[in-house]
């Protein structure tokens, strides 16, 4: 189990260091009209030759200009919410599989003593 | 011709039934009027209640109602203990999910009748594209009676089914829910393009009609 | 892993109840009680593919003019939409199985999968809305794709429920895998729901796909680290039911040898 | 009486090998069942003849009902298995089994919007024996149902009233093996006396009648009597 264990903080600590940088690159940067959007730190290179999603076309950009939403931090808290979710449900996992575990351990000596068979009887 | 033959039998026994506890159609219906009443409360704006709304007030409604009945179908096999009797007939479970369904659509259909004027009343609207509507509402009306038969009948034994009613029903009959309110908007509305929708809610129907009695079977066997 | 050892030689199961023409429970068969090493190297691989993802979505994808970093979430959004459609349409196929012929096996991987599933439906609608409020204006669209996953995630959660329920009864066992059974025709529109219903949800693989490669290769990385860390959780989880099939199959035979020793 | 209301020859005994074989109808061998992660039956043997009225007794909870469940098909045994007439249970289709064992249990099995009759009427004809409105009415006059009850409602019957028009059902199934839950529960003396009656007839016929009955009156006149205790049946002293 503590394979698990490990490999799970292993991926949200690099989630949250890969997230980093980034992050702190926009929320520093001066809060510049969307439409104009420097390309961030981590990415000097490709920004000016890509494509955005294809859906931005249609949208009226002026709203944006007004609003500000922080669509770095909020991506960041969706991240962060969705490995929490994976973490409580691998977490609660093991957990039962813990339990189930050591409920098997017992049958079986249980089943050993019934039976008069040695524990490590194969 | 046995399948005929039972199921008549057991749908002439319902029929009977129902006439003879009518409280609970009575009951239904006053359910359902006030489910309109309520609804006109809600979305009322500027002390009239907004036409945009009919069409989903409508189908709401007749949701809601026919879960109410739904949580009654097999109430007199249940109160006396009948089920594992009709369920084991000679051509299977097959009569037995005919005849609640065709109740269940006989019942709703009732319900419609009442409602659809009350609501039209309700929220002064007119009654335009008469045609479509009735076609969305009569299959929508076959679609949710099987549906809701077979989630009935697999939560007759079921602790909380009250609560488990609903959430099996709503999302399976989601698409004729929403196809239904599609083609009523247009049709009041005159609007062009129904067909593609109704044809939507006619393969939903195909799909239940053949699938609920085959899982009914399915899920109840010994 | 520390795993107990249960040899099939420790069984109290005397001649006659084994020659027995039915199994009680839950005893066919072999049980991985060590954790088998294809799990792990599974949850390696997936976990190797999210981080290299990550890290390339991070550091090589551009971002969007328009929205910004949240346009980043786009790959992991549809990564977990492609792992919960995918978990949750298996687990409608295996309910249908073992509806046709019951069988422990696949009762158990339907219900991991219908598990992992809802793990991964509630991902997306959490890091859908988030991404929503910049690129639509708000948290929340009664839109049709939404709509049916939301009802598509509540029905799995009562079925869920309902098993939990019912414990190992097989009505509920029955009535589950019909419940299941019937989200399948939704499951599968929320795949075609914006064609037919003309949402506003972005179409990007069934229009045009991505142009640019950098975000191409992120976007498939995370995809098929998802996809992989979905089998290793569904696997993980299956092999928890079986073992919990196993102990219930032990605990039976224990309580048949109890009633046998009252009785001499 | 239109006709008797339990033929002994709509099962085929299995091939005869001896005579006891050849009466026993129902057949349990090496049955258990287990509620939650406990066995309630285990090892349970039991075999039913045609023509005997068998009666099983036992303390609450022993597992008495579920036997029942499991003689009837309701409920697959976990291990073991059934036969009837000497196939197994679990091939024997729905609507064979319907017509051939008929059940008593808690509740009476009627429905209770319809009239005594309607009742016998419409469940007569579910198990291919319809009643005339004649027969169905003697049936009710036998199990001693008051003449101005039979066109009343199952709803308005005393409980005493309802557990005799669901004998009368089991009588009017024609079903070769009787499986009764209780029946004197409700019953007053006098419709003991009829029970007694009716199930010594039915066993005279060559019907096969299992009842679970802590009844001393009914213990008196059962042919056999067996105590299901530790999850298998014993003689009973």
């Amino acid at each position: 189990m503590s394979h698990l264990r490990a490999a799970l903080l292993r991926l949200t600590a690099a989630t949250l260091l890969s997230f980093g940088p980034v992050c702190a690159a926009e929320a520093s940067a001066p809060a510049a009209p969307p439409a104009a959007a420097a390309p961030t730190s981590a990415n000097p290179t490709a920004a000016g030759a890509s494509a955005p999603v294809s859906t931005s076309a249609k949208r009226d950009l002026s709203r944006y200009k007004e609003e500000r939403v922080p669509g770095g931090t909020f991506m960041l808290a969706a991240y962060m919410v969705m490995w929490a979710l994976v973490a409580g449900f691998v977490g609660r996992t093991l957990l039962r599989q813990a339990k189930v575990e050591a409920e098997l351990t017992d049958l079986s000596e249980r089943v050993d003593v019934l039976t008069g068979h040695d524990g490590d009887a194969t | 011709m046995t399948v005929a033959r039972i199921t008549w039998l057991l749908l002439k026994k319902d029929l009977r039934i129902a006439a003879r506890s009518r409280e609970m159609l009575g009951f239904t219906l006053l359910f359902a009027v006030l489910c309109v009443i309520v609804f006109a409360f809600g979305f009322l704006q500027e002390g009239a209640a907004t036409a945009g709304y009919v069409p989903g007030v409508l189908w709401v409604t007749l949701l809601f109602s026919s879960s109410v009945s739904l949580l009654r179908l097999f109430a007199p096999e249940e109160e006396g203990g009948t089920l594992d009797l009709v369920s084991s007939t000679a051509a299977g479970t097959l009569p037995l999910f005919i005849s609640k369904a065709t109740m269940q659509l006989l019942f709703t259909g009732l319900v419609t009748v009442v409602v659809l004027p009350l609501v039209l009343l309700f929220f002064n609207t007119e009654l335009k594209g008469f045609g479509q509507t009735a076609a969305a509402l009569g299959l929508g009306l076959v679609g949710m009676a099987t549906v809701g038969t077979l989630c009935s009948a697999l939560l007759v034994h079921v602790r909380l089914r009250e609560v488990l009613l609903p959430l099996v029903l709503y999302p399976t009959v989601a698409p004729l829910l929403i196809s239904g309110v599609k083609v009523t908007s247009i049709a009041l509305a005159e609007g062009e393009g129904t067909g593609d929708w109704l044809t939507l809610m006619l393969i939903f129907d195909l799909l239940f009609v053949v699938a609920s009695p085959w899982l009914h079977g399915r899920a109840l066997q010994r | 892993m520390t795993t107990p050892t249960i040899s099939p030689t420790t069984s109290p199961e005397s001649p006659e109840l084994a020659a027995a023409p039915r199994a009680p429970v839950a005893m066919a068969t072999r049980v991985p009680v060590r954790t088998p090493a294809a799990l792990l190297v599974l949850l390696g691989v997936s976990l190797a593919l999210i981080e290299v993802a990550l890290w390339w979505i991070a550091a090589r994808t551009p971002s969007d003019i328009v929205l910004g970093l949240s346009q980043k979430i786009f790959y992991f959004h549809v990564g977990s939409a492609f792992a919960m459609l995918l978990c949750l349409t298996s687990a409608s196929f295996l309910s249908l199985a073992d509806l046709l012929r019951p069988d422990d096996r696949a009762d158990a991987l339907a219900q991991s999968l219908l598990e992992v599933g809802v793990i991964f439906a509630l991902c997306i609608l959490t890091s859908g809305p988030l991404w929503a409020r910049k690129a639509w204006g708000m948290y929340w669209t009664w839109e049709p794709r939404l709509t049916l996953t939301l009802l598509v995630t509540l029905l799995a959660v009562s079925v869920i429920a309902l098993r939990a329920m019912s414990a190992d009864s097989g009505t509920g066992r029955r009535v589950g895998a019909a419940m299941a059974v019937m989200g399948a025709p939704a499951s599968y529109l929320i795949h075609v729901a914006v064609k037919w219903w003309g949402g506003t949800h972005p179409q990007v693989i069934q229009g045009g796909g991505i142009q640019n490669a950098d975000m191409r290769i992120a976007f498939w990385l995370a995809v098929f680290g998802l996809l992989t860390f979905a089998a290793a959780l569904t696997a993980t989880r299956y092999r928890d039911l079986r073992l919990k099939q196993r102990g219930r199959a032990i605990r039976l035979n224990l309580s048949a040898h109890q009633l046998r020793q009252r009785r001499a | 009486m239109g006709r008797d209301p339990a033929p002994a020859t709509v099962v085929k005994p299995a091939a005869a090998t001896g005579a006891q074989a050849a009466a026993a109808v129902l057949v349990a061998t090496g049955v258990a069942w287990a509620a939650g992660e406990r066995f309630v039956l285990l090892d349970l043997e039991l075999s039913v003849r045609a023509g005997e009225l068998l009666l099983i007794s036992g303390h609450n909870g022993a597992g008495k009902t579920s036997l029942l469940s499991i003689l009837r098909g309701a409920i697959a045994p976990a291990r073991g298995q059934v036969t009837l007439a000497g196939v197994p249970l679990e091939d024997v289709a729905a609507d064979y089994l319907a017509n051939h064992i008929a059940t008593l249990q808690h509740r009476p099995g009627l429905y209770f919007d319809l009239t005594g009759l309607e009742n016998l009427a419409l469940l007569s004809s579910l198990v291919n024996q319809p009643l005339t409105v004649t027969e169905a009415s003697a049936l009710l006059d036998r199990v001693g149902l008051p003449r101005e009850a039979h066109q009343r409602r199952v709803r308005h019957y005393s409980r005493g009233m309802q557990q005799r028009t669901g004998l009368a059902r089991v009588m009017a199934s024609g079903a070769a093996v009787w499986l009764l839950d209780e029946p004197s529960t409700g019953l007053d003396p006098a419709g003991r006396e009829t029970l007694s009656r009716v199930l010594r007839d039915a066993a005279a016929a060559g019907t096969a009648v299992l009842a679970i009955s802590h009844d001393p009156e009914l213990l008196a006149l059962a042919d056999r009597h067996l105590e299901l205790r530790d999850g298998r049946l014993h003689e009973a002293a």
